[in-house]
């Protein structure tokens, strides 16, 4: 029982990070109807500046503060210079564009830092919560990740639901065509998404450098867990991210946990499959995408 | 289909030329050329023809890998006979992620893909008596006849596969079921009215998509002597449908520059990075580099693929017709593959 | 006042619309009739510039639309509610009607104009806050007619809005049309299939014909010319 | 139409592959085979040896540095005139840890590049997929650095390792439990693969049955986040101590989340993954809160104080040991720019001395230099080369494994402590003598022979 409590905690600080990607892919999704597989990569680019602005002496927090902000620029920076010149064209070439902009990145970050293990500073202590006498596997670190990715889902449905910004990005990722007609500066707001995932993007990578094997690679399997999260949430819902995202993480850490880590993509694939089977366009797919 | 016949004849003629010129390793490589060439083709029909996305074609290939490298291991089957054990392999595998992908559209089965290419080699570990664990198992290629060296031979069994893969294709695509693959992938409904079975369609795509990907996961394991795990990890599954992607998406011809620059563009941002003189390490990411903006350059000055790119050129060319000696190639250029959409 | 001079526009090698030239005045409505391929939709899309033409020149109000972004041009007043499905599905009607006012009017005066288009279509009232996915056919025609009104267009581009509809409801929608256009200095071009009803509104006829015009004149004119009626028109 | 046509097409493609075969055989005749010249890759003044390593991908931290670290050996060898008057070119080439790009690689050296020997290539499931090429082409495959077991195998009699054997490790390391930590619970984690597994052979060879009580693993091509699922589960079954056969970046992995869960057993780490330049800097972050910049010795101090490893050369914190000086000088020297970058680190140290081990035995195999002559002087001499190592290579012509001996270490905050340009790690001393046994049953004993020194001409001139 112990255990399966273990593996759930696990599982959910996993799984807040997978939903942080998985809101990203999700945002670009949204708005240009691809999927972004430089994501991790560029968390891993902006993990980096921050790693080097921290050895310079910036504090923490506004290294923080600093990588999300690059994080969108450098999203939206994408998105105009590599992304719109294939608007119109093959669904697929913009995909591979990512594809390249991914392995570019992973050999700018090896070219420029190295192959020198380092490691990432936690925003918060990483020893486990105590109850009683007992610590968990729950560390208060992990609670700043649970609480960060909510933030982060918070804000972006708040702008989405409150703002009429949120109304504009909706109406031109819904309807690019008639947005435009409505005078909806809709170029603006595709790059708007972009920059967006890119607040996210840096996010998890900024949250998973902690505690994994920081260097070129290692957002890699975050994001295809991510990708599976996104997929299973439903690819255009921010709450079917979060809660796409979430499930995975669990799955993994039960899979890994009773039967073995070398089954947890097994485990992840078999999830996917029944969620598809149940709802093909993900469990959080919009009921008008089901056009009458 | 004549025609493909022809062609295929006078490529066997050109390849002949040119194996029995170049060095050992040149024969080697071109080998492989020819073994991707035949996942390629593969990936085009699913993906160009059909309009079904795979980012898992490498764990396709390893099934094929796997499953000729242990008849060689516990039987004594004939060699033919172990190869198309690897294609009935693979498309068995094929058939059971392309029942589920009837229902899905491209980027969900991009997902559903890419986890199968992650999950399959790990499955493999876990049974390291069965599968050989790190040391894998060994393949053996039936002795050369006569002088011919090993490399030259295998060569022309990868070559030889390749061009029968490309004829076969090739005469699929010209057949009604070809016309009946691109018609599901322009519109599932107008196909299904027009009494296509859509789903029974798909799962077919997938199978023979499959399939190819299995042999030429054997090919590859002949390439090397030996299979295990770590030779078929994501990264491949990826690199091949962004060969497919450059190459030119739908079309067989063009599967054969996405060979050559599966094989050889790496090398060549090796040695172009090795100019630079730089320390190994950063040398080694440069050419990675190189690779990554390569493929980017590439999509956005050549969309639709070095064969598209081509054919273009050839129809700007003055007194040209429009009739390109191609094999079943089906894209038009300029027309847009519907794949990774949901409208 | 809307004036087309000379307007061409291809397809690759299908030339959809020839050298189209008419004038649209203020207050009055302009009907553009035609088959099926006449270039009528082509027409529209060419002036809110969804569409590149090849020569020609659309001025609105002495000042040149072509060149410029479709967004730049709805800023400047022209209203094109597009065939079938103009309204946007996810959102909700409100949102829908919200969207167009987001350039045009201030955070204040947004609700105010809201409710008075509201009001004006009762009937969806109900239905604000529905998804407009859940409409029906003439609600839907409605929401998307409201939210063109609600920016208070000077040109207002109409695409086949009585496609679908039951013919009570379209001569309910072609009245209240008359009413808007008569009562202000707004230029309306009103694309239909269903010449007799879109005559009955106009004051200006276009017909069109594989992309040439073929006659440019009075509405009662052209639905007097019993040549013209039987050839083009179809009733 | 299409069904008649497309059998037509399959009979076709039957002919031309008929076509395809008969011109094969005939051009059988014509591609005589060279007359065998001389040694591939030798020359009177040169000799070409070259190998595949990762440079980049996930393997490559870390390894990366042993092949440049080889090539400052090699050119201190050369500005000094070479091995019987041949200066040595060394090509490493990237594989990125894949066995597929290994396969290619390796041709491309030995077909294109003509290289004499493969010599320091890395990594088990990589060198495997060419081990029969390798030998097939009697091209020596020397020193793979891997603990794998099946470098010593009959079968490929070019093929041979260096560093101890994985299962020596285990024995090594399960002997030393075995007797200080006798009647407590020990549990495992190790790494799903041949390294892993050997070495819980290992340990299962010196460790009574009852007293493991988890044996948990990872897969490493899935390794993403903290190995918290492990850690709980060993936790649970309440192992005191845990012997863990993993690579770095798993080592930083385990102890994290076991920190976070206050569980702290006594940890018994294999070579590889106890190195501290590596490990120290993933498990840096647990003591750095935001904001703060808390440096990193105490850091490391924190999780690997009290460590139990091994090692099979002296490491590089133990700055008075004659070989370790001369390796810093030469390091710096003969590579000044990995020099700054790594420092003397186990990876480096490990690059020198392989490439020392193979300069003996060019010198060993003579003038008149074979292949066949290589190996025969390493089955001859090999027990008596000059090496870093505790204990001697014990090459002969049935044993291809290198060291089969080591000592164990107890990393320790009062320990002089592995200073490198990323900062200083935690340092190590002795906790047993230095011990030696074999990847078979044979015991586990206390090794009573000398141990070398540097030779004057690498210490003077260096």
């Amino acid at each position: 029982m112990s255990l399966f409590f273990n593996y759930t905690l696990n599982g959910i600080s996993n799984g807040m990070i997978y939903s942080a990607l998985a809101l990203a892919l999700v945002l670009i999704f949204r708005a240009t109807k691809i999927i972004n597989f430089a994501q991790g990569a560029a968390g891993m680019m902006t993990t980096f500046i921050a790693s080097s602005l921290l050895a310079h002496g910036v504090s923490y927090w506004w290294a923080f503060v600093l990588v999300l902000a690059i994080g969108f620029a450098f999203g939206a920076m994408t998105e105009r210079i590599l992304i719109r010149p294939l608007q119109g064209k093959s669904e697929l070439n913009p995909v591979i564009v990512t594809i390249g902009l991914l392995v570019v990145l992973e050999g700018v970050a090896g070219a420029i830092y190295g192959n020198a293990s380092r490691g990432f500073p936690a925003a918060y202590s990483q020893s486990g919560l105590t109850f009683g006498h007992s610590r968990i596997a729950f560390s208060h670190f992990d609670v700043f990740i649970l609480v960060a990715v909510l933030v982060l889902m918070i804000a972006i449905l708040i702008l989405f639901r409150a703002t009429t910004l949120g109304l504009r990005m909706r109406a031109s990722a819904f309807a690019g065509e008639i947005s435009r007609l409505l005078g909806v500066r809709v170029g603006i707001l595709l790059t708007l998404g972009w920059g967006l995932a890119g607040i996210a993007g840096s996010l998890t990578g900024l949250l998973v450098a902690p505690t994994s094997s920081f260097g070129p690679y290692y957002m890699d399997l975050v994001l295809v867990y991510a990708f599976t999260g996104a997929v299973i949430g439903g690819l255009e819902s921010p709450v079917g991210a979060l809660i796409g995202g979430l499930v995975t993480g669990l799955c993994i850490s039960y899979v890994g946990g009773y039967l073995g880590s070398g089954l947890e993509p097994m485990g992840a694939l078999v999830l996917l499959m029944v969620a598809l089977m149940a709802r093909p366009e993900g469990l959080f797919s919009r009921p008008a995408a089901r056009r009458v | 289909m004549l025609r493909h016949l022809l062609f295929a004849t006078f490529g066997a003629g050109i390849m002949y030329l040119v194996t029995s010129n170049i060095s050992l390793f040149d024969n080697y490589q071109v080998g492989q050329i020819a073994s991707f060439v035949v996942v390629l083709a593969g990936l085009s029909l699913l993906t160009g023809v059909n309009g079904q996305i795979s980012l898992g074609h490498g764990a396709f290939m390893a099934v094929g890998a796997y499953t000729t490298a242990l008849l060689m291991t516990h039987t004594q089957w004939n060699f033919i006979l172990e190869l198309l054990s690897a294609v009935g392999a693979a498309g068995v595998a094929g058939l059971l992620i392309g029942i589920p992908a009837t229902r899905l559209k491209g980027p969900y089965l991009a997902g559903m893909t890419l986890l199968f290419a992650l999950a399959l080699p790990p499955i493999a570990d876990k049974w390291p008596n069965t599968f050989g664990g790190d040391q894998g198992l060994t393949m053996t290629t039936p002795n050369a006849p006569g002088t011919l060296s090993p490399q030259e031979w295998l060569a022309w069994i990868q070559i030889g596969g390749a061009l029968i893969v490309l004829v076969l294709l090739a005469n699929l695509l010209h057949s009604r079921y070809g016309r009946t693959l691109r018609a599901v992938r322009d519109d599932e409904i107008a196909a299904s009215l027009a009494g296509i079975n859509v789903a029974r369609t798909k799962v077919l795509a997938f199978v023979i998509s499959a399939g190819c990907a299995g042999l030429a996961g054997a090919f590859l394991g002949l390439s090397t002597g030996v299979v295990n795990t770590g030779a078929f990890p994501l990264t491949l599954s990826i690199q091949l449908l962004a060969a497919m992607v450059l190459g030119g998406t739908g079309s067989l011809i063009g599967m054969v520059w996405g060979g050559i620059l599966l094989v050889y563009l790496p090398q060549w941002s090796t040695s172009l990075s090795g100019h630079f003189n730089l320390g190994s390490g950063v040398s080694a990411y440069l050419a990675t580099i190189i690779f990554g903006a390569v493929l980017i350059v590439a999509m956005i000055a050549a969309p639709n693929g070095i064969q598209g790119g081509l054919r273009w050129a050839w129809r700007r060319l003055p007194g040209s017709g429009s009739g390109v000696g191609g094999s079943g190639s089906s894209a038009a250029p300029g027309a847009p593959t519907p794949v990774l959409t949901d409208e | 006042m809307l004036e087309i001079k000379d307007l061409s526009v291809s397809y690759g090698a299908v030339r959809a619309l020839r050298s189209v030239s008419f004038e649209a005045q203020p207050g009055s409505i302009t009907a553009v009739l035609g088959a099926n391929g006449a270039g009528k939709t082509t027409l529209l899309r060419t002036i809110s510039g969804l569409v590149r033409p090849r020569t020609g020149s659309v001025h609105f109000n002495g000042e040149e639309l072509l060149g410029r972004r479709v967004e730049t041009i709805a800023r400047q007043g022209v209203a094109h509610v597009p065939e079938g499905r103009g309204i946007i599905e996810e959102l909700t009607v409100e949102e829908n009607l919200r969207l167009a006012t987001l350039w045009c009017l201030k955070r204040r005066e947004r609700q105010t104009a809201i409710e008075e288009i509201l009001e004006l279509f009762p009937r969806l009232m109900g239905f604000r806050h529905r998804h407009a996915s859940t409409l029906s056919g003439g609600e839907r025609q409605m929401l998307v007619l409201g939210r063109a009104l609600i920016s208070r267009p000077r040109l207002l581009l109409l695409d086949e809005p009585s496609l679908g509809l039951a013919p009570l409801v379209t001569a309910q929608l072609m009245g209240l049309l008359r009413d808007h256009a008569t009562g202000t200095d707004v230029t309306v071009v009103l694309v239909e299939q269903n010449a007799r009803s879109a005559l009955s509104v106009s004051q200006h006829a276009v017909v069109l014909n594989l992309g040439e015009v073929v006659v440019s004149s009075s509405a009662a004119e052209v639905a007097a010319d019993e040549g013209l009626r039987h050839h083009y028109l179809g009733f | 139409m299409s069904y008649r046509k497309s059998t037509s097409g399959w009979r076709w493609t039957r002919a031309l592959v008929a076509g395809a075969m008969g011109i094969t055989l005939a051009t059988t005749v014509l591609s005589a085979t060279a007359g065998a010249a001389s040694t591939p890759g030798v020359t009177s003044s040169s000799v070409n040896i070259g190998a595949t390593v990762p440079l980049t991908g996930p393997a490559a931290p870390g390894y990366s540095e042993i092949a440049p670290a080889m090539g400052a050996l090699f050119s201190w060898v050369n500005a000094h005139g070479g091995v019987n008057g041949r200066k040595i070119n060394y090509t490493y080439l990237d594989d990125g840890y894949n066995p597929a790009n290994t396969a290619t690689q390796t041709r491309k050296l030995v077909l294109q590049d003509n290289i004499f020997a493969d010599v320091g290539s890395l990594g088990t499931p990589t060198q495997a997929a060419v081990q029969g090429f390798l030998n097939s082409q009697k091209v020596p495959q020397l020193f793979i650095e891997s603990g794998c077991n099946c470098w010593s195998n009959s079968k490929f009699p070019g093929s041979s390792g260096w560093q101890p054997p994985y299962t020596v490790e285990g024995k090594i390391l399960g002997a030393y439990i075995k007797s200080s930590f006798a009647g407590k619970k020990v549990g495992y984690l190790f790494q799903a693969d041949e390294f892993g597994q050997d070495f819980v052979k290992g340990l299962d060879q010196e460790l009574p049955a009852a007293s493991v009580v988890s044996r948990q693993n990872y897969d490493v091509a899935t390794l993403a986040g903290p190995l918290s699922n492990q850690m709980a589960a060993l936790k649970a079954a309440g192992a005191q101590v845990v012997a863990m056969a993993t690579i770095p970046a798993a080592t930083a992995l385990a102890m994290l989340p076991a920190a976070v869960i206050g569980y702290s057993p006594q940890y018994v780490v294999s070579n590889v993954g106890a190195d501290a330049p590596t490990v120290g800097p993933l498990l840096s972050a647990f003591a750095q809160k935001g904001g703060a910049t808390a440096a990193q010795v105490a850091a490391v101090g924190g999780l690997l104080n009290g460590v139990i490893t091994d090692a099979y050369f002296s490491p590089e914190s133990n700055v008075s040991n004659p070989w370790v000086q001369v390796e810093k000088k030469l390091l710096a020297k003969y590579a000044p720019s990995l020099y700054a970058k790594s420092g003397l680190d186990g990876n480096t140290q490990y690059g020198i001395a392989l490439a020392y081990t193979f300069v003996q035995a060019l010198q060993a195999a003579g003038k008149n230099l074979t292949r066949a002559g290589l190996l025969a002087a390493i089955a001859k001499s090999g027990k008596s080369f000059v090496t870093p190592g505790f204990v001697p290579l014990s090459y002969s012509s049935s044993v291809h494994y290198g060291f089969q001996g080591a000592e164990v270490i107890k990393l320790s905050s009062t320990a002089p402590p592995a200073v490198t340009p990323s900062g200083s790690w935690i340092g190590g001393t002795a906790v047993s003598p230095v011990e030696v046994t074999n990847v078979g049953s044979g015991p586990v004993k206390k090794y009573t022979g000398k141990i070398s020194a540097p030779p004057k001409s690498l210490s003077k001139s260096a």
